[in-house]
């Protein structure tokens, strides 16, 4: 009985708990770790958490990919494209928000010899 | 429209001032006094028109409106002419300068934000103006530079206090009455509840005690006076802080009504009665500060301070002998005050600069216009008979024994004794004495400066002995807020509660110097001797010893000295620490820490979501 | 201390989000929008692939901001990583013969295989973003394994501006031919299912995939300038 | 299948997790490469072949190399 | 609308966005014809907007241009709204463009500067999109476009300063944008739909219990752009350390348009009435503590990005109040902060580079090197303290006006301390002012001006600060619309969705 509950229940939410852990620990990475690449790594595990939501929220059960390759799919039960989509979209916009990161953690290493967030605190005040 | 055309050329002009200079200075010397002079003119030609009419466009859907009644022409009046003379006596004062481009534009600025305060028949206008004098003043007080910079902080930053509790008064009657047009509110407002009238009378109170010094708030003003360039002190002081006499008159008679600004609080704190008693202490404590200056111009701030006090003890007591002794009062103080910054001026530009007391003396000879000019200057400020401060002088004690405040008639006689000290101290400095050795040389001040005395020395003299003309004037003032009309002639006052006949006066005087003057004649001839005879009888000293006017009032000093300090100016100055040392301290929540940053951004979402469940808004 | 913080205020967070996760169930139909793509697309933009008509039909507004973000992170890395570059030519150790030949091999066939996922967008999944991807990885392996090879900046630059132009552009011929409409999908819908059907959707696809295909490689490109 | 589904998950948040506290930046960015990935696999079975080819092509290998070369650039360990 | 042309009936508000997105495309081959034509373009372009934008504005205030993008219909495509406020602010960005774009011709001198070109012009056309949009992804997307370029930009110059504020930046930025991804997602999951007045449609009839948590979600990840208290951290380091030109539009035009989509978010998306309180607050203390932070600043550039955190505070404070009066005066006030702070960042930029350092000591003795510029400087901080007749004046009246209008003790408890956040504010501008003009300069330094393509914007600028200052009714008028625009929700779900 247990089992099934515990089967439904997964079966409700997985999608649900791996977004958001991945978001939780995401941010979790970037507000306790204090290496640079470190929480640069937190900002791609907080975006694909983001991703996963997003695809989660469009899926329909038993549903089939929004591809009519072959004529005879019933459009009745073709998952949301929009959050496909969307997430094609974000996937982009995060690779170009990481790879500037990155090459700015380059420069910054150049400048100060360090990726200690900590001891990076010229700007302040 | 004569209005509109009148400001036109007056904020024009000093555009205009400004761009010519930068082709010519003689040009643009010419052209400034040109624009002053007709100012004074063109009021002269419109003046007794009363009347209102709007400027042609709307601010934020408010109509912008000048009215004209007799309290604008006689503060006009007194704006321009003071206006016109400093601008003369600024002709060789600021030649060599740097920056006088700058200079003339501002206190042609100056005078043209006055004008444009004493004509605005409704609030926001009057606030505009207000607050363009009040930048334009800002940058003319640190042109000096040096210790200026500092005076010009203070000032700005205590004016904007001002201007922000006048901004929340004149906001506060729009938000109440839909209009800030003078005439409806001033008919609106009968209906308004006490305290409601309380809060307006002290929101606006703030700002114009700011302007007017009044005692706890009066901080800026000694060293903003004693900084600022001398020419530019007679329009500073003579009118500039009086508008702050004109605020008062405007929000107390005016708008809310002596009926109602008269009755409000109870007992002993009713809110005239507690201005009249800041009036008193603001009389007092300034003159003595004043006496312990030794500072020219400084011991002329605190005076101007100390005079203040005197216009408000009038116009707080509300009567029309008090009001027309406070606004007369205010009139008399700018034409003295004005008289003796232009004489330190003198003396500031023949000796390259030079107001400490103790190191000047003994220029009567060398200047001897310049001394007259000291001497009527004083006069009128202590108000002696047959000078103008004695009429207001008189207008003023008369009313406070009559109301019976035998305390504030005491202090108001307190302050003319002390006032007769520093004035004694102030001529006997400069002009008494010894001659330093370096000061040989000096000479008679330049054309350009003894005009503006001598007219201003006239106008002493004149108003002294006619005070009727003046007085006429504000009599109308008086009647249109309400008051009974005094028995005014062209000599004085002749009413049932007191006269005062300056013939009288001027005959006895005639007589008392007449026979002086004869008991001089008739006595043995003075004889000339040098000053090293009889100073040091004989002996040999070192010529640069012989200045005796060091250390003038020492018991008096060490007497008063303890309770004299500027207490609230160092409050002022360490509550300003306390706000810097909080913002140093506000200021580390930026630390630097990305981390801490990100927990910020997280903090505030969680908040968000917190509130929203626990209180479930 | 602060991850304990932390994980306190995420933990209000994640309350937050559990209240409102109750009224998303999870696999059920909740979109009007989507519902009309997927009925009506295939007629409106004829393509089959759903998905990409969204992309570049019904919010190619999206896609054009989502390229011109790309640009941006090119353009920006590249102003980023520009220093006075010292032209210092180290000696490179060469990869070695297989390695070499392997790479040379590979690398068109890589190409090949990007540019077969773009221009097939609109048929099956894939598209100018992934089949870009694909070009771009063929960039890395060719720097990887054959040193000293480089793409020349030149070229990718045109090739970038070149492909957000012709987004542009096409989508304002849509604006002047059809009126009032930017990106109107003005050319002949073609038969579903063929390669030439979908109007311009192909055609903004393979410059997407041309222009995602350089930023990438030029975005490695910068990045491994200095390492060498 | 949920079970399967399940486990992914599982892995994946705990590949997550070891990024949080792996020293060595390499092993971290492997992790992450890892969670992309899963989540790839897991968009496949969420219907979206689009996004998942987008995912493992951009999000797991192109994402992973620009790391590599940034931690090439820098410093491997986190200190 | 349907048979017209490209030109007939106005143009269409969508060239705003694509005409300069087409010339930042085109740029780098534009560079391999000319290098040196390169820096007019953004001139050029803006020039082209500002003028499509003041065409347009006439006919948005007759009724409001809906832009369908690809022919369908809204819900069903993205569509732009281009009503007085979007119009407002896309003339108010081509402006503020234009002249800055004029002075950069001759500031911005070493460097990539073609790239430096492109990420102007992509910042600024972001900024355009974000106001015109209609659709919350694609705001999303714009947002992206406006953050990613801010970032580099900030890092232009590649100084140490430059690239860790961006950085830090940047992990912010990237954690708010994450935030608003998740709002969104929420939202779409809700309501299925993105369009923005299909959504507020739909808001109503559930009610705003569940549509809370997107909404916290929202407001966080915009507010970080917009410069909300606890969310501005990156920004006195950002706009301190980018080119001064940078930094004008970063204060002027980009934190404004955060606040712009924060706000369009609560109107129009949620109608929150019961939760304005809280923004009320939050208004008040970001307006404090920048104020405060500013008060005890060495660095003019830091000091000008804290008084930008105080002016948005008053602008918050303006819009959270929420009738039409306030809602006017906010938008007034966003107008003078633009033309204010751009103004000041320019004069400071060149004075910087006269003087060789941001130390505000530094500055000493500008009123006689540089007097045209130290007159720009002085009247925009005259403006932005709000005295009259400068266009700050009018601005600051209406908000304290409209919060004296509330009539509740808390509302005067806040005005006071809004004002003495302005007595602070004339405190330390005030004291700039004293060094450039009164203190004790060096010896032999000669009379240096900054060039006459940075004298001409730094012009305009003051001619609009007086000009509107003196008359503010050039744009009283269309902020009341603007304002009515934003508060009437059912009147913008109606022009959207027929």
């Amino acid at each position: 009985m247990v089992f099934s509950q515990v089967i439904h229940f997964l079966q409700n939410h997985i999608y649900y708990i791996g977004a958001f852990g991945l978001i939780f620990i995401g941010l979790l990475i970037i507000l306790v770790k204090h290496n640079l690449i470190k929480v640069i790594i937190g900002l791609s595990i907080l975006e694909t958490g983001v991703n996963l939501f997003l695809i989660a929220v469009g899926y329909i059960s038993n549903g089939t990919a929004p591809i009519f390759s072959n004529p005879s799919v019933e459009t009745q039960r073709m998952v949301d494209p929009v959050p496909q989509a969307l997430v094609l979209t974000a996937i982009v916009i995060g690779v170009a928000v990481l790879a500037l990161a990155l090459s700015l953690a380059i420069r910054l290493y150049q400048h100060y010899g360090i990726l200690d967030l900590r001891q990076i605190r010229e700007q302040k005040w | 429209m004569s209005l509109e055309l009148l400001l036109i050329i007056a904020f024009g002009g000093a555009i205009v001032t400004y761009l010519l200079g930068k082709i010519s200075c003689r040009i643009r010397e010419g052209f400034a006094v040109l624009i002053s002079l007709s100012l004074v003119v063109m009021i002269a030609c419109l003046y007794g028109e009363n009347g209102t009419e709007s400027i042609y466009f709307h601010f934020l859907g408010l109509p912008l409106i000048m009215r004209t009644n007799m309290l604008s022409w006689f503060f006009a009046m007194a704006v321009s002419a003071l206006g016109a003379l400093s601008v003369i006596f600024s002709l060789n004062y600021m030649k060599n300068r740097e920056r006088t481009d700058f200079y003339y534009l501002m206190l042609l600025m100056v005078n043209a934000s006055m004008l444009g305060i004493i004509f605005s028949g409704d609030l926001i206008s009057f606030f505009i103006f207000w607050e363009m004098m009040s930048w334009s003043t800002f940058l003319l007080i640190s042109y000096n530079r040096g210790p200026a910079v500092a005076a010009g902080l203070k000032y700005i930053i205590m004016s904007i206090i001002g201007s922000m509790a006048m901004l929340v008064g004149v906001l506060s009657l729009y938000a109440t009455y839909e209009t800030l047009n003078m005439a409806t509110l001033a008919e609106l407002i009968g209906s308004a509840s006490s305290g409601y009238l309380l809060f307006l009378l002290i929101i606006f109170s703030i700002a114009f005690a700011i302007k007017n010094a009044l005692m706890p708030l009066h901080t800026w003003l000694p060293a903003a006076y004693a900084e600022a360039p001398t020419p530019f002190n007679g329009v500073l002081s003579g009118m500039l802080t009086r508008m702050g006499m004109y605020g008062f008159l405007l929000i107390m008679y005016v708008i809310v009504g002596a009926t109602r600004a008269l009755n409000l609080g109870s007992g002993l704190f009713k809110f005239h009665y507690i201005l009249a008693w800041l009036g008193a202490i603001t009389i007092v404590i300034p003159t003595f500060i004043a006496i312990l200056q030794d500072d020219a111009k400084k011991l002329l701030a605190w005076s101007a301070v100390g005079q203040g006090g005197y216009m408000i003890v009038g116009i707080a007591v509300g009567t029309n002998l008090g009001l027309s002794g406070g606004i007369f009062h205010t009139l008399n103080h700018a034409i003295y005050i004005v008289l003796l910054f232009m004489c330190v001026g003198a003396i500031q530009y023949r000796t390259g600069g030079e107001r400490d007391l103790n190191s000047l003396g003994g220029f009567i000879k060398k200047m001897p216009f310049t001394f007259i000019g000291t001497l009527l200057g004083i006069s009128g400020l202590v108000g002696i008979p047959l000078t103008n401060g004695f009429v207001s002088k008189w207008l003023i004690y008369k009313t406070l024994i009559l109301e019976g405040y035998p305390f504030l008639a005491f202090a108001a006689l307190i302050g003319t004794w002390g006032c007769i000290l520093y004035c004694y101290k102030f001529i006997h400095h400069i002009f008494l004495g010894q001659l330093p050795g370096k000061y040989q040389n000096v000479q008679k001040a330049p054309f350009s400066m003894l005009l503006p005395m001598i007219i201003l020395s006239f106008a002493i003299l004149f108003f002294g002995i006619l005070p009727g003309i003046p007085l006429k004037i504000i009599d109308t003032i008086g009647t249109s807020f309400g008051f009974k009309s005094m028995n005014v002639t062209i000599w004085g006052i002749a009413s049932e509660t007191g006269t005062l006949n300056t013939i009288n006066i001027f005959a006895a005087v005639l007589i008392v110097s007449i026979i002086a003057w004869l008991m001089l004649k008739i006595g043995p001839k003075a004889v000339s001797v040098a000053q090293e005879d009889t100073y040091a009888a004989g002996a040999a000293i070192p010529k640069d010893k012989y200045h005796y006017t060091v250390d003038f009032y020492n018991p008096l000093y060490r007497m008063i000295t303890p309770y004299l300090k500027d207490f609230i100016d160092a409050f002022y100055m360490k509550f300003a620490h306390w706000i810097q040392s909080l913002c140093n301290g506000t200021r580390r929540v930026y630390t630097g820490y990305v981390g801490n940053y990100v927990m910020y951004i997280v903090l505030f979402l969680a908040l968000l979501i917190f509130i929203r469940l626990k209180w479930s808004l | 201390m602060r991850s304990i913080i932390s994980i306190l205020l995420l933990a209000f967070i994640a309350w937050g989000i559990v209240t409102v996760i109750g009224e998303i169930p999870f696999g059920t139909e909740k979109s009007r929008v989507g519902g009309h793509y997927v009925d009506q697309g295939r007629e409106e933009t004829g393509a089959s692939n759903i998905v990409t008509s969204v992309v570049l039909n019904y919010r190619g507004f999206d896609t054009l901001g989502e390229v011109t973000v790309l640009f941006v992170a090119a353009i920006g890395l590249g102003a980023a990583l520009a220093t006075r570059r010292k032209k210092e030519k180290r000696e490179i150790e060469p990869a070695s013969l297989v390695l070499y030949t392997g790479c040379r091999f590979l690398f068109p066939l890589i190409l090949l295989f990007g540019g077969y996922i773009f221009i097939h967008g609109h048929l099956t999944p894939g598209g100018g973003f992934q089949g870009g991807a694909i070009v771009a990885s063929a960039f890395i392996l060719v720097y990887l394994g054959c040193r000293g090879r480089r793409i020349s900046e030149t070229v990718s630059k045109t090739i970038e501006s070149l492909g957000g132009l012709v987004f542009v552009v096409v989508g304002l011929v849509g604006l002047a031919v059809g009126g009032h409409y930017f990106l109107l999908n003005f050319l002949p819908k073609g038969e579903l299912n063929t390669l030439f059907s979908a109007g311009i959707i192909p055609i903004l696809y393979i410059a997407i995939g041309f222009k995602v295909g350089s930023e990438l490689a030029g975005v490695i490109d910068h990045l491994m300038e200095e390492s060498e | 299948m949920i079970l399967v589904v399940s486990l992914l998950v599982l892995v994946m948040l705990l590949a997550a997790i070891a990024a949080f506290f792996f020293k060595d930046l390499m092993s971290a960015v492997i992790a992450a490469c890892m969670v992309s990935l899963i989540a790839s696999i897991l968009f496949y079975f969420l219907q979206a072949p689009d996004v998942a080819m987008a995912e493992a092509s951009i999000g797991a290998a192109l994402v992973t190399a620009v790391f590599i070369v940034a931690i090439r650039r820098t410093e491997r360990y986190e200190k | 609308m349907d048979d017209a042309g490209l030109f007939s009936g106005g143009p269409n508000p969508i060239l705003l966005v694509v005409v300069p997105l087409g010339f930042a495309f085109a740029l780098p081959l534009i560079g391999f014809v000319s290098k040196k034509i390169l820096k007019y373009i953004p001139v050029g372009v803006f020039m082209f907007n500002l003028v499509v934008a003041l065409r347009l504005l006439p006919l948005v205030l007759k009724q409001p241009i809906l832009v369908e993008i690809g022919g369908f219909s809204p819900p069903f495509c993205i569509n732009l709204v281009a009503g007085p406020v979007g119009i407002l602010f896309s003339a108010l960005i081509a402006l503020a463009g234009l002249l800055v774009a004029v002075y950069t011709l001759v500031y911005i001198k070493e460097g990539p500067e073609e790239k430096y070109h492109i990420l102007y012009l992509l910042l600024l056309t972001a900024a355009t999109g974000v106001v015109l949009t209609g659709d919350i992804f694609n705001l999303f997307v714009f947002f992206e476009i406006l953050c990613i370029s801010s970032y580099t930009l900030v890092a232009y110059v590649g100084n140490r300063a430059g690239i860790e504020s961006s950085v830090k930046y940047l992990i912010q930025g990237a954690v708010g944008s994450s935030l608003l991804l998740i709002g969104i997602g929420l939202l779409y999951g809700l309501f299925g739909t993105l369009n923005m007045a299909d959504l507020a449609r739909q808001i109503v009839s559930v009610g705003s219990s569940s549509a809370f948590i997107p909404m916290a979600f929202m407001i966080t990840g915009l507010g970080i752009e917009a410069a909300i208290f606890p969310l501005n951290s990156w920004l006195p380091d950002a706009h301190s350390s980018a080119p001064s030109s940078v930094s004008a539009i970063l204060s002027g035009i980009a934190i404004e348009v955060g606040l712009y989509a924060v706000v369009r978010i609560l109107f129009t998306l949620f109608g929150l009435s019961s939760f304005f309180l809280f923004f009320v607050f939050l208004g008040v203390l970001t307006l404090l503590i920048g104020e405060m932070c500013a008060f005890s600043q060495n660095n003019i550039k830091r000091m000008l990005a804290y008084s930008s955190i105080g002016q948005i505070g008053l602008i918050l404070f303006a819009f959270a109040i929420a009738t039409a009066y306030a809602v006017t005066g906010g938008l007034f006030q966003m107008i003078s902060h633009t033309l204010g702070k751009g103004l000041l960042f320019l004069a400071a930029g060149y004075m910087i580079v006269r003087s060789g350092s941001m130390e505000i000591s530094s500055l000493k003795g500008m009123g006689k090197r540089m007097p045209l510029t130290a007159l720009a400087f002085t009247i925009g901080a005259f403006s932005l303290v709000g005295l009259p007749p400068f266009i700050g004046f009018p601005s600051k009246f209406l908000i304290i006006r409209s919060a004296l209008a509330e009539e509740a003790l808390i509302f005067n408890i806040l005005i006071g301390l809004i004002l003495l956040g302005t007595v602070i504010e004339g405190a330390y501008f005030f004291r700039v002012v004293q060094v450039i003009y009164f203190q004790k300069e060096n010896e032999h330094q000669k009379r240096h001006e900054a060039p006459v393509a940075a004298l001409i914007p730094m012009f305009l600028f003051m001619i609009a600060i007086v000009a509107i200052g003196i008359y503010p009714k050039l744009v009283t008028g269309i902020l009341d619309s603007a304002a009515s625009e934003l508060l009437d929700r059912v009147d913008y779900i109606r022009s959207v969705i027929q």
